[in-house]
């Protein structure tokens, strides 16, 4: 069972703010005390660059650093440490895939197809490699619910299509999408598949394994990790393609002025100092879900979502935006017409953390004829009397608007 | 509610915003000005016609949130029908009177500036009063350099 | 005055391990209290995301994150904010200079010029795109002194030179470039500057105003700030020209499907989640070095590099590689034909931390005609008595293996 | 010198460090196995002649460290005119021996080996000691597995 109180009590912001409503996670999650400390031990007891060192901070920091790798090879299940490579985050690691996968095989009148719920992270960057390369950009359209048409997706997908790059769960509307069929039904067409899982790696077990998608990327930051890196998983088929992104230390095996040769990915990848400190905190973090029960949790926040939308029903001329069946604990919603920011700043002042704005998706919100939501993203330090407390909120709003 | 709250939405701001003045696509007209805050997603066109010697009548239209509104709709209120000299003078004493340049918060040039003087508490909202009066008094600016060139 | 023993106290890792004796700052420095405290206070009191946020932690963070590059601007004399963006680090750094500045505007036959001392960082970045525009790229060489013949650096500029591309302090040989002279020439040529500032920028007072240079990049990591985050300044004359690198959320205006635009420079090169407690940490990080004399601060690390050099006079056939006349904090030696690799195990085991290897500058090393070298670099904290406990243990190693 | 490196640095090696066996380029000669490791520099050829039957002389020459070159030096020392079969198991055990695989520590293979028993207290010099003895191993499967096919 999920006690969100214990779990509150391992996150110092709570301790901090103790009247915080924190329904942000989906821009990020908090912290527990454990990743914080995991970044601050680095830096006090084991800081040293990493890789060429020969004293012992430093092979210490190597081995830290690389352990780490194993540990998110672990986490989702991959079959080879080599496939872990770490970046910036998720938006990195998808420009890094349409770059140096996709860009080298991309010829004029291929196409790539997306889905329209997709990030801004998972869209502009096939966007550009398609014009840049004159090749199309396929979107799978959703529907009023805010799901795609799974039975449909075949039909975007033909003898050009060069990548399916989908999110496994919307940042907006909270969809889940149905990943494990997807990627059977882009097999069946040889397409490879890159699932956005920034939303999904924190509470949702992914097993790449089972997956079988050849790509997989996500963010620290929304996985009570640290800020500034993220994870690239590249399927063994494609390790050899992958070329180079940024050049510079610590991704060559020769240099000379006028050539150079490259280490194996995910070493190619990692080019310059990597940050070191992040993944020690990042490997902390999946220490900590790997503590509790997943599977609970998920259910946990999904309950919360649920539990919000049935409370908003009560709000008068609050509507929810897309209704997918299988939803995550990300709800979009109006209230009356009164604009999102308008009600954020209400909120804000009742020290309620939501969104309020396009969320990055500005095309699918034009799609659901709407051009900004409030968006509640819940984790597992929410409870029910936060969302109760919102519920009072958001009534008092529509009263004064009135 | 809380009186900072009711400081910033007060009575004039929630008229403004349900009923703003001028808030029309008024086409034909001589100039669009576009105010788009890309991180907010606000987005308003102002319609205005004018000519050498002034401004004429200032229409508005678009999305954005009750403060934007409100600040657009005394925008039209109060530079229409205005001398380009004065609307900038107006344009530049708003600004300067939201963001507390030199005391400028201590005497509104207009007291129709007053419902504004709550959104300097409120820094994540002042892009939304704010907006605008930027992009307007960028038009007027334009015009008055031109001004100066042909003298 | 430095008084490297008070300085000492302000750097935990020395309460942790009393006796080490970290010689290899080139690589990374230590991290203050203050830096730690900065990163962590963040995630423990103010943690959110930025830009889009409409409650106080996000506005609170995006102030801080705003007010991180306002204090990047003064610590190098910028002229606006809008010329400093965050990067990853140098090395991202200048590869965003090569794609987004330089590629566009480099035709077959033009050229780059950078020098022999350059960091693969500073290098391969533009020796790539070069092959890829087949334009050329030329090396000013380095004498035995590990100089660069200042007055000859006009020869190797002409009207087809797109950029000059020159590191500040070498980061092997300790060479202090004079890049203000370099810049001068350059501009008289018509040809922009890049100067790789990763070695200078912490004690070193650098002031892009009178130094006029067209980009400056650095790392935070070697500036007492945390990893996972650097600088890119752009001269406000360029700043139009610079296209996005990465693209995602946070950098847009506008955005559908098949065609998106996006923001100006800097915003439009910091997609997706930025290093946010980085930058939190990177301006504690300019507080510290602000606080003290950086003139005297770099002089007394000279000064160590000097005596360094002195002593090792007395350890027979012990030979400096390269002799500067203008000498960083930064020594590359060799003990008699003993193997950097074992000299630097050895010192290990007595707790001096130093270098051995190509220092990510094979084309330098074989230039001076050794394979690898150790080095020791120093900052601070450092004191001559450590100085003294390596020559000793040098002088053990050279019995030893006698 | 304390007693880590005492034992790391022990006289077998110093020796082969000092004086390599078979240090030459030996050229020509009918396969050159390359060793090297970019991250730190080490970068050894191994020279060697066989025929279908075993391995024959095998030199070596190259730049790397004194446990590299030791390390390089006993291989050269061991595997010279082995039988393919028995280079392989050399290798492995080698390889195990030092990785303290499955108790591979316990009982070497070969007494030479004993020299390097050390190295596993020093993981950062790991590489320096099994690089070239990995190579040879991959160049020894490689025949073998076609050895295997064609039968
Ligand atoms: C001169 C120089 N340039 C560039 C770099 C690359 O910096 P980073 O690894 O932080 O990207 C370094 C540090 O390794 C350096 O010393
Ligand atoms: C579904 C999805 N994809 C991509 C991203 C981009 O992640 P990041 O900003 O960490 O690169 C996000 C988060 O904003 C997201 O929710």
């Amino acid at each position: 069972m999920i006690d969100p109180n214990l779990i509150r009590s391992h996150f110092p912001i709570f301790q901090h703010h103790p009247d915080l409503v924190y329904f942000d996670n989906a821009a990020t999650t908090q912290r527990p005390q454990t990743t914080i400390d995991a970044v601050s031990k680095f830096y006090s007891q084991r800081n040293a660059n990493i890789h060429r060192g020969l004293y012992s901070l430093s092979t210490d920091a190597t081995a830290g650093y690389e352990s780490g790798r194993e540990k998110v090879k672990d986490f989702i299940g991959a079959d080879t440490v080599q496939s872990i490579a770490f970046t910036k985050g998720t938006t990195e690691s998808i420009n890094v895939v349409a770059n140096s996968f996709l860009g080298p095989r991309l010829q004029p009148g291929d196409n790539v197809v997306i889905s329209a719920m997709e990030h801004h992270s998972n869209l502009i960057p096939w966007q550009q490699i398609c014009l840049q390369k004159k090749a199309e950009l396929r979107v799978i359209p959703v529907d009023k619910s805010g799901e795609l048409g799974i039975n449909n997706i075949g039909d975007f997908l033909d003898s050009k299509t060069r990548m399916l790059a989908i999110t496994h769960i919307s940042n907006t509307l909270g969809t889940i999408n149905p990943v494990e069929r997807i990627v059977e039904i882009a097999h069946k067409n040889q397409v490879p598949v890159l699932i956005d899982a920034a939303q999904s790696i924190c509470l949702h077990p992914i097993n790449v394994d089972t997956l079988a998608c050849n790509f997989l990327v996500f963010s620290s930051h929304k996985m009570f990790g640290p800020f500034g890196v993220g994870v690239l998983y590249v399927h063994p088929d494609h390790m050899e393609d992958m070329l180079p992104y940024n050049y510079g230390g610590g991704m060559v095996t020769h240099v000379d002025f006028h050539k150079s040769s490259f280490m194996a990915y995910p070493h190619n990848l990692e080019a310059g100092t990597s940050a070191i400190a992040e993944v020690f905190g990042l490997s902390s973090a999946i220490d900590y879900l790997n503590n509790i029960d997943r599977l609970e949790a998920s259910d946990y926040v999904h309950g919360l979502a649920h539990y919000f939308k049935e409370r908003l029903a009560e709000v008068g001329t609050a509507v929810v935006v897309g209704s997918p069946e299988n939803c995550a604990g990300i709800v979009s919603f109006l209230l009356d017409d009164i604009h999102p920011h308008d009600v954020a700043t209400f909120l804000a002042e009742e020290n309620i953390a939501i969104r309020a704005g396009h969320h990055c998706t500005q095309p699918l919100l034009e799609q659901m004829g709407v051009k900004a939501t409030l968006r509640a993203s819940f984790s597992i330090y929410n409870t029910r009397e936060e969302i109760d407390h919102m519920i009072a909120v958001l009534k008092k709003i529509q009263k004064f608007w009135a | 509610m809380n009186d900072r709250l009711k400081a910033l939405y007060q009575k004039v701001i929630m008229k403004h915003s349900k009923q703003p003045f001028h808030f029309e696509k008024k086409i034909p007209c001589d100039h669009i000005v576009v105010a788009n805050n890309p991180v907010c997603g606000d987005n308003y066109n102002f319609y205005i016609d004018a000519d050498t010697e002034k401004i004429g009548k200032i229409y508005f239209h678009g999305f954005g949130c009750a403060i934007s509104k409100a600040s657009n709709s005394v925008l039209a209120t109060l530079i229409s029908n205005q001398d380009w000299r004065d609307a900038y003078q107006y344009c530049n004493a708003f600004l300067a009177y939201l963001e507390h340049k030199d005391g400028a918060d201590q005497k509104p040039l207009d007291p129709a500036f007053e419902a504004f003087s709550a959104v300097h508490e409120f820094p994540s909202r002042m892009d939304c009063a704010t907006l605008g009066w930027k992009e307007v008094k960028k038009f007027v600016e334009t015009h008055l350099k031109k001004e100066d060139i042909r003298q």
